[in-house]
């Protein structure tokens, strides 16, 4: 009786102790786990970049922040590198003002692998606020929304931009999204208005709200979280924190289950003991002490 | 690693042990990096528009001194060559901008409502048409689904019950959206089901939140054995 | 710049009365209690409560701007409530009585229907 | 008339950018608006900014509670400010590590719009090879911005929603007991979700094992099914009310945005 009073009321910083060595452990002692499936959404992503023609562009969309950055990161990583293997075009915008900062930083950790020249295999176009109207003035003149790309270079000086007077002129957007603005706003606009194929990468938060889209065909394909991340390097066939994280997520997922298990049985034996509803029917545990 | 990213580790790791100690208690550790956050985030959020936004969109077009790069800008053009030039117009952009601070004086309030008058109008335009469009019309067209699928002459139970289920979940979820002060009768009952829909979606959601937030935590503590302990040993000449 | 630093009596600088603070918490989860959603809440409220403080800080950045557009009514009161972490224990303690009472009522209406029939 | 201009500009802006869908012609006249709402919300930003610091300096002056710390706040809004508005670049010295040409102007000299090399300001003084402190470039990678950038926010903002993986387990603990069919709904799908998402719950599965109780299996048909039909919900319902107020708006019905009086 005892253990179970326990088990219904454990403190929450043994939880916190716990979570913490689950999430520290496999980082530091990786149990090489199996990978993890691939989804269908995120194959179809892969297939669309394997299917366009050599050289066609790509539109990658930065909306996220560093809060996200490990999420959201590698999947931009992956995402890149497949672009450039194929030798597709890629330009890099931003409607968050920290995406088009991280958005330099993942171009300048894969830059090594490939042979990537400015202006003619890439752009950074920066960030502009104002979300979804920046992505309807976009679908007519990308040069009315940017002027000049993110080092104040105007795009005529760009050949890649020479080439591409708006989103019709683009194969497809790939949006990596950690809120507002991000999906929804591409889908409604760049998806909706301009019939552009839209594919996105998203945080585990926010990947739950999007199967609509993907089921109504509006979206073609999602990356879902950390794990979305890891399911794309393994499609390129190149492992990072995405892949590194499973283990550290798995045995975490198995400790966050196992809490529940514990929360459950004890409730029940609880209302068991005391047929009007128990200690632990008047809202569970006990509030514990706010930290 | 060189010095200044040695010290900027050390800045950065400190900063994360600082939040992470509100685990421990709610402490002045805590508090000094969350009002910092706060302060920081929205001084970059203003300098970053400054240059994104601001230079590249509204000053430039009107006062660039001109270059082989960059045209010359309207206003100059219009005083030193007499030229009119429609990027002009770009001055009222900054009119209305300016509208805005107009918030913080009681007695000029009203100015201000010309700006948010103008951005709410545009958005309003683009939400109406967006909206109807893609959340509206085309989800509701995608629910418009057989219930009973024959594949080549032969039933497909999966195919049909998904979509039988789904057309349920859409129609009681709506229905307790819309209804959810009736608690009784066929509605009521009707709702209730669309309780159930929307309890599987938040559990889904919960679930998929607790994978973001563990993921978060793996990319810090990556962080912190990676780059500041590991890092550390490096810089120092022992590992 | 009188009106932009000077404005003290504004309701913007006021402090959230206890009085006013139990109402709107009250508000709050009663109106989740009846919506069926005390399970979702609680899971959302216990799992944001480090992020109060920059919560109410982001509702102060964008409020020019939401309450220029969106007549939300104690937009201002909620944002208060938010600065202190500890109030977000008290709406959940408020939305579990609910939910406790408002389960009692519940089974009492079920036991008196099921005697009814009998 | 205070209350109609500011109606009238509402509607003729939400006009403009619907009608350019059906006449071409008006395709200019949107775009260059369309620009202008780029400028005004970076102004935007700027007034939330504001707000943010007068909340807080009202907070020191009357030493509300924690007011040091909104000291700490504003000295970092303002030190962000500085240093992002002029451009700061770390150089080495006697090092021609920063060319200085292109574009970006610094804010003093943005109005003329000619690029000027940055002015050297040693920050202390410099002994031999050590760092200085140059006027500017903007705010790209290398520069004192991007420092603080991957510093002081880029481990603040990554760590304060980590904290949450910790809070989202106890509230897990907490929430997630099976009272009613409602929470036991909940509990199962986050449960199933969990087990489905990772690598840990599908490897054991033995061969014999029916693919339809596979977490896997039955992580996506929560998703495709109840999830998908949860959020339409969400999504439609929620349609509808942005497509009525934004009607509202524009025919001058909803005029809460216009304030008081």
């Amino acid at each position: 009786m005892g253990f179970i009073r326990w088990l219904a009321n454990i403190d929450r910083r043994i939880i916190f102790v716990v979570i913490g060595l689950a999430v520290a452990g496999p980082l530091l002692v990786p149990l090489n786990l199996p990978p993890v499936t691939v989804t269908s959404q995120a194959r179809a992503i892969y297939d669309a970049v394997e299917a366009l023609p050599t050289g066609s562009t790509i539109v990658v969309s930065f909306d996220y922040d560093p809060a996200a950055a490990p999420e959201v990161h590698p999947m931009a990583l992956a995402f890149l590198r497949h672009c450039f293997i194929k030798k597709h075009k890629v330009i890099i915008m931003a409607l968050w003002p920290q995406g088009a900062q991280l958005a330099v930083r993942a171009i300048s950790e894969i830059s090594s692998e490939f042979d990537l020249k400015y202006g003619v295999d890439y752009v950074n176009l920066g960030y502009k606020p104002g979300g979804a109207i920046v992505i309807n003035l976009i679908g007519t003149s990308f040069a009315k929304a940017f002027p000049s790309d993110i080092n104040q270079t105007p795009l005529n000086q760009l050949p890649l931009m020479s080439k591409v007077n708006n989103l019709k002129d683009v194969a497809m957007v790939m949006d990596l999204s950690a809120g507002d603005p991000g999906i929804p706003a591409w889908v409604m606009v760049a998806n909706a208005l301009f019939q552009r194929k839209v594919a996105g990468g998203t945080t585990a938060v926010s990947a739950p709200q999007f199967f609509p889209y993907l089921q109504s065909g509006q979206m073609m394909g999602q990356l879902g979280g950390m794990k979305g991340a890891a399911e794309y390097e393994r499609l390129v066939k190149h492992p990072g924190l995405g892949s590194r994280g499973m283990d550290s997520q798995s045995v975490a997922h198995a400790v966050i289950i196992v809490f529940i298990i514990f929360a459950n049985v004890a409730y029940f034996a609880l209302r068991r003991k005391t047929p009007s509803g128990g200690p632990a029917a008047a809202g569970g545990a006990p509030p514990p002490a706010a930290p | 690693m060189d010095g200044l990213t040695f010290i900027g580790t050390w800045i950065a790791a400190l900063l994360t042990l600082f939040i992470f100690s509100f685990l421990y208690k709610d402490n002045p550790f805590y508090k000094f990096a969350e009002y910092l956050f706060v302060g920081v985030s929205a001084g970059y959020f203003v300098a970053y528009n400054y240059h994104n936004a601001i230079l590249p969109n509204l000053i430039r077009p009107l006062f660039a001194a001109g270059s082989v790069d960059v045209p010359k800008g309207a206003v100059l053009r219009l005083l030193q060559d007499g030229a009119w030039d429609w990027r002009i117009l770009t001055i009222l952009a900054g009119l209305l901008g300016l509208t805005m601070l107009f918030r913080f004086f009681p007695k000029a309030a009203w100015v201000s409502r010309y700006g948010i008058a103008f951005s709410v109008g545009l958005g309003a335009g683009l939400s109406f048409i967006t909206y109807l469009q893609a959340n509206c019309v085309a989800q509701v067209y995608g629910t418009i689904l057989p219930p009973a699928v024959i594949n080549n002459g032969v039933f497909d139970f999966g195919t049909s019950l998904t979509n039988t289920l789904l057309i349920i979940g859409v129609v009681s979820g709506l229905v307790y959206f819309y209804f959810s002060k009736e608690h009784r009768g066929a509605v009521g009952g009707v709702a209730r089901v669309g309780v159930w829909f929307l309890m599987v979606s938040f559990g889904a959601s919960f679930g998929y939140t607790i994978m973001a937030r563990i993921s978060l935590l793996i990319g810090r503590m990556d962080f912190l054995i990676t780059d500041w302990i590991k890092g550390t040993l490096r810089f120092l000449g022992l590992m | 710049m009188p009106g932009f630093f000077e404005r003290g009596d504004s309701p913007d600088f006021h402090e959230l009365t206890p009085e006013r603070r139990d109402e709107l918490l009250d508000k709050i989860a009663q109106a989740v209690v009846k919506r069926n959603l005390t399970a979702p809440a609680v899971f959302f409220l216990e799992s944001v409560k480090p992020l109060s403080f920059i919560g109410s800080q982001v509702m102060v950045f964008f409020d020019p701007l939401v309450r220029s557009v969106f007549n939300i009514k104690g937009y201002n009161d909620v944002r208060l409530a938010l600065e202190d972490r500890g109030n977000l224990e008290l709406l959940l303690l408020a939305i579990e009585k609910y939910d406790a009472e408002w389960r009692a009522k519940m089974r009492e209406e079920k036991a008196r229907r099921k005697t009814k029939a009998q | 008339m205070r209350r109609e201009l500011p109606m009238i500009v509402a509607f003729v802006a939400g006009l403009i950018l619907i009608l350019q869908f059906f006449i071409p012609a008006l395709r200019d006249v949107s775009e260059s608006v369309q620009n202008w709402v780029i400028v005004v919300a970076a102004f935007a930003i700027a007034v939330g900014a504001f707000n943010l610091l007068r909340v807080n300096y009202m907070k020191i002056r009357f030493r509300r509670a924690d007011w040091p710390f909104s000291v700490v706040l504003i000295a970092g809004f303002v030190v962000m400010v500085v240093v992002g508005l002029s451009g700061l670049d770390f150089v080495r010295e006697g090092g021609s590590a920063v060319p200085a040409a292109v574009g970006a102007p610094t804010a003093a000299t943005a109005a003329a719009g000619a690029p000027t090399a940055g002015t050297a300001v040693a920050v202390a003084a410099a002994p031999r090879g050590a760092l200085t402190v140059k006027l500017g470039q903007g705010i790209e990678v290398g520069t004192v911005f991007d420092w603080l950038f991957t510093y002081l926010m880029f481990p603040m903002s990554g760590t304060m929603f980590a904290l949450l993986a910790f809070f989202v387990a106890s509230a897990a603990y907490r929430a997630f007991r099976a009272r009613t069919v409602e929470a036991t709904l909940l509990l199962v799908s986050a449960f199933i979700v969990m087990l489905g998402q990772v690598p840990l719950g599908s490897f054991w599965v033995p061969a014999w094992w029916p693919f339809f109780l596979t977490p896997d299996w039955l992580k996506d048909k929560i998703m495709e099914i109840g999830n998908t039909a949860g959020q339409r919900a969400i999504l439609i319902g929620a349609s509808l009310g942005v497509v009525s107020t934004s009607l509202r708006i524009l025919l001058g019905i909803e005029r809460s945005y216009l304030g008081e009086e």
